[in-house]
């Protein structure tokens, strides 16, 4: 990666040498600056505001079955939650697929409370559908804030998913031929001011993969992996990845186990 | 009457400090929506705080103050087991009030 | 937890249908604080502004007047802001976003039981200076800060 | 540009074919399992706005870097160069023979990221995503670090014929110099005007842009 980037680039970098010097010192101050910030935003995560309502919806009676998700089978066993999250995503022998913690949730508004997702897969990012399911993976989530990442890949499904999601991070597309690895595939180097994980490796994949679900500043609104992936597929000049596909499952399985070991941190707050 | 808020109050060496989460949208009033027509502001303008039953915090906002707003102060006194409770008032006259105990 | 009853909230639905609240809807707003929402304040479209409305005259720097916040925001829709007072006998801390649309962002009456320390989130269009207005005794002193906004992520 | 990409798409399926022997050790990768990627891309993504799922396709260019295992390696060194080569026979040189537009408005379009996202209009200028990853002008304190700093450009490379063809090669196809430089083809894959590169290259080697002061 760094030498393919290098070639073309070589007369450039001789450019950079000249100001390097000055440009430092400015650049230290800025992210200082941003240091300050981001601790202060770490005081109040308004995400708490939505892991109380995750937990409400988790538990209301809901659907033409007239039943609460509380029965869901997480992968843990049915109705467990707590720590469920860092062991996602994981084969289900029911549905025999890889599903995370939001497709996961989709199978049980299913088959527990007899709704018809669809409409929700179907809905806008914002709406009250997706805001639902992201108060749920919200609050899911941080019911396994501090444990341990523990994804399996052990099942050859599991294993499918991981070499998959791979691919699919390095698959270039677009006007733009961007992969996620343009932006996520190189250690230490960011986008305007915001830093990018290189997600190849077990730093930055802990790194993203244990801080979302996460409360965005920048709009208010709670995002869970899915959307996170989604907008970086918007942003790659990609088409839009349906919710729960395998394609999300298969990044995030990616994400998941090459983070394992890492803490949770979820919900996080981010920019 | 919105979602509820999180309220964390901690007391030390006399004081309790109070910390708010609210569930707010905050809208300025100058914002449009996609067809183009403003969207009206809406935002809380009153909030305040007892402790036990006693009014200690008093303020009033614009729309200056972020989406799902933090605050927090300090109350000289206070110990475990005391209640602190918030109520907000929005500018459309919508309110709600929580409560936490003190830690 | 309680919440408002339904008749009350009725009440207000109708008035609003009958126009009769203002663009800001404070007329009939319960009131909480001492003081009426202090409309004229919240209107200012400068630090000037909002301290002619505040009633804030000869103004003076402060030691005594903190305002704890980073030198740059990541993002002007949340920009964490503290403001403290040491000034004996402070009764009321404003701060003011000199930039903003409606410069004053919060107004706190500091009561006996309180200490002058206070902490929210700010929302900012653009760089500009933040004042702490603080007033005790009948008089006004300030702090003020730069804070920077940048653009984050990609702009699209 | 649709023409392109049609006709790099069957170069494309030649490729993939050819990734399959080079997986053939039982790794996974690009090649391994086609047929389980192929449906996965299929059933994954729907229309969004201006954004068809037909975006997926890849180029030749696109297919050879999305294994930068192979891409990097001495066996592909050919293929990279020959990739290179075709890159480079795409770029257009300005009709008028002027390479240098307007700096100002060459630091707009490197200001904005927006443009052919699902969430742009059709109708929207695209930006040239510049700052996201490089510094550039001085006063911009927000900017990426995925490209290298472009400060103080032109005054290190001056503003001769060779240093403003240098420069507009790498803005219309960046791909000509390197196969797989993350920089996107501005002018190339149509994200920007030929007076958008002029504007860009106005900005980077115009002795009075702020970049050189």
């Amino acid at each position: 990666m760094t030498r393919r980037f290098a070639v073309g680039l070589a007369t450039c970098l001789a450019a950079a040498g000249l100001v390097a010097g000055a440009a430092r010192a400015e650049g230290d101050k800025t992210i200082e600056g941003i240091e300050a910030y981001r601790e202060a935003l770490k005081d109040g995560n308004p995400a708490e505001l939505f892991e109380a309502q995750g937990e409400e919806l988790w538990k209301k009676k809901a659907g033409p079955k007239n039943a609460s998700l509380e029965t869901c089978d997480l992968g843990m066993g049915p109705g467990v939650v707590k720590g469920a999250y860092a062991h996602l995503p994981r084969w289900f022998k029911d549905t025999d697929k890889v599903q995370d913690a939001e497709s996961r949730v989709l199978t049980c508004m299913t088959a527990i409370q007899g709704i018809d997702v669809s409409k929700y897969v179907a809905a806008k990012w914002g709406s009250p559908e997706k805001d639902e399911l992201n108060a749920i993976a919200t609050w899911i989530s941080g019911m396994s804030k501090g444990d341990k990442v523990a994804v399996s890949t052990a099942h050859p499904k599991e294993r499918q998913m991981f070499e998959l999601g791979k691919r699919m991070f390095y698959y270039a597309a677009g006007p733009h031929d961007f992969s996620c690895s343009t932006c996520h595939g190189q250690e230490g180097v960011r986008i305007r001011l915001q830093d990018l994980p290189y997600i190849a490796s077990p730093k930055g994949a802990a790194a993203g993969w244990t801080s979302w679900p996460a409360y965005r500043v920048s709009s208010g609104q709670m995002w869970g992996m899915q959307w996170r992936l989604a907008d970086c597929f918007r942003q790659q000049r990609f088409p839009e990845p349906i919710y729960g596909s395998d394609v999300t499952v298969a990044l995030s399985m990616f994400m998941a186990a090459t983070s394992n070991g890492a803490t949770m941190n979820t919900p996080g707050i981010k920019r | 009457m919105g979602n509820p808020m999180k309220i964390r109050a901690a007391a030390k060496d006399g004081i309790t400090e109070v910390k708010v989460l609210m569930s707010h949208e905050m809208e300025t009033g100058l914002r449009k929506d996609a067809s183009g027509n403003t969207i009206p502001a809406w935002f809380i303008a009153e909030i305040s705080a007892k402790l036990n039953g006693k009014q200690v915090m008093t303020a009033q906002w614009g729309p200056s103050i972020s989406k799902n707003p933090f605050l927090s102060f300090k109350i000289k006194g206070g110990k475990a087991g005391d209640k602190v409770a918030v109520t907000w008032v929005d500018n459309k006259g919508d309110t709600r009030t929580d409560e936490a105990s003190v830690t | 937890m309680t919440s408002q009853p339904l008749n009350r909230r009725g009440f207000l639905t109708r008035v609003a249908a009958l126009g009769l609240t203002t663009a800001l809807g404070t007329t009939l707003a319960p009131h909480l604080a001492r003081a009426e929402w202090n409309k004229a304040a919240f209107d200012g479209k400068s630090t000037a502004d909002a301290m002619k409305a505040l009633g804030a005259s000869g103004t003076a720097d402060s030691a005594d007047v903190q305002i704890l916040a980073s030198d740059i925001a990541e993002n002007g829709a949340v920009v964490p802001v503290q403001a403290v007072s040491k000034v004996p006998g402070t009764t009321r801390i404003a701060i003011l976003v000199d930039k903003n649309p409606s410069t004053l962002a919060a107004l706190f009456d500091v009561g006996p039981d309180m200490v002058a320390d206070v902490t929210t989130r700010i929302k900012m269009g653009q760089t500009s200076n933040v004042t702490v207005l603080v007033e005790a005794g009948g008089k006004y002193f300030t702090a003020t800060k730069e804070i920077k906004v940048t653009l984050g992520g990609c702009g699209g | 540009m649709r023409k392109t990409i049609a006709h790099l798409a069957a170069l494309a399926a030649g490729l993939v074919l050819a990734g399959a022997v080079h997986a053939a050790d039982g790794s996974w990768g690009p090649g391994a399992d086609d047929a389980s990627f192929q449906a996965m891309l299929k059933s994954g993504f729907r229309d969004a706005g201006i954004v068809k799922v037909s975006r997926l396709e890849q180029d030749a260019t696109q297919a050879f870097c999305s294994d930068p295992k192979f891409a990097e390696s001495k066996e592909a060194a050919k293929k990279r160069a020959e990739i290179e080569a075709a890159n480079t026979a795409t770029i257009k040189w300005p009709s008028d023979g002027n390479f240098l537009g307007d700096h100002k408005s060459g630091e707009k379009i490197a200001q904005s990221g927006r443009g052919l996202t699902s969430t742009d209009k059709a109708d929207q200028v695209n930006g040239g995503n510049c700052y996201n990853c490089h510094q550039i002008s001085k006063k911009e304190i927000s900017f990426g670090t995925i490209g290298p700093s472009l400060l103080g450009y032109g005054k290190l490379k001056g503003n001769s014929e060779q240093a403003q063809r240098e420069t507009w090669s790498k803005i219309w196809n960046s791909k000509s110099a390197n196969a797989c430089s993350n920089m996107p083809r501005g002018g190339h894959m149509g994200i920007l005007s030929e007076q958008q590169v002029k504007d860009l290259l106005a900005l980077l080697l115009d002795p009075a842009s702020p970049v050189n002061q």
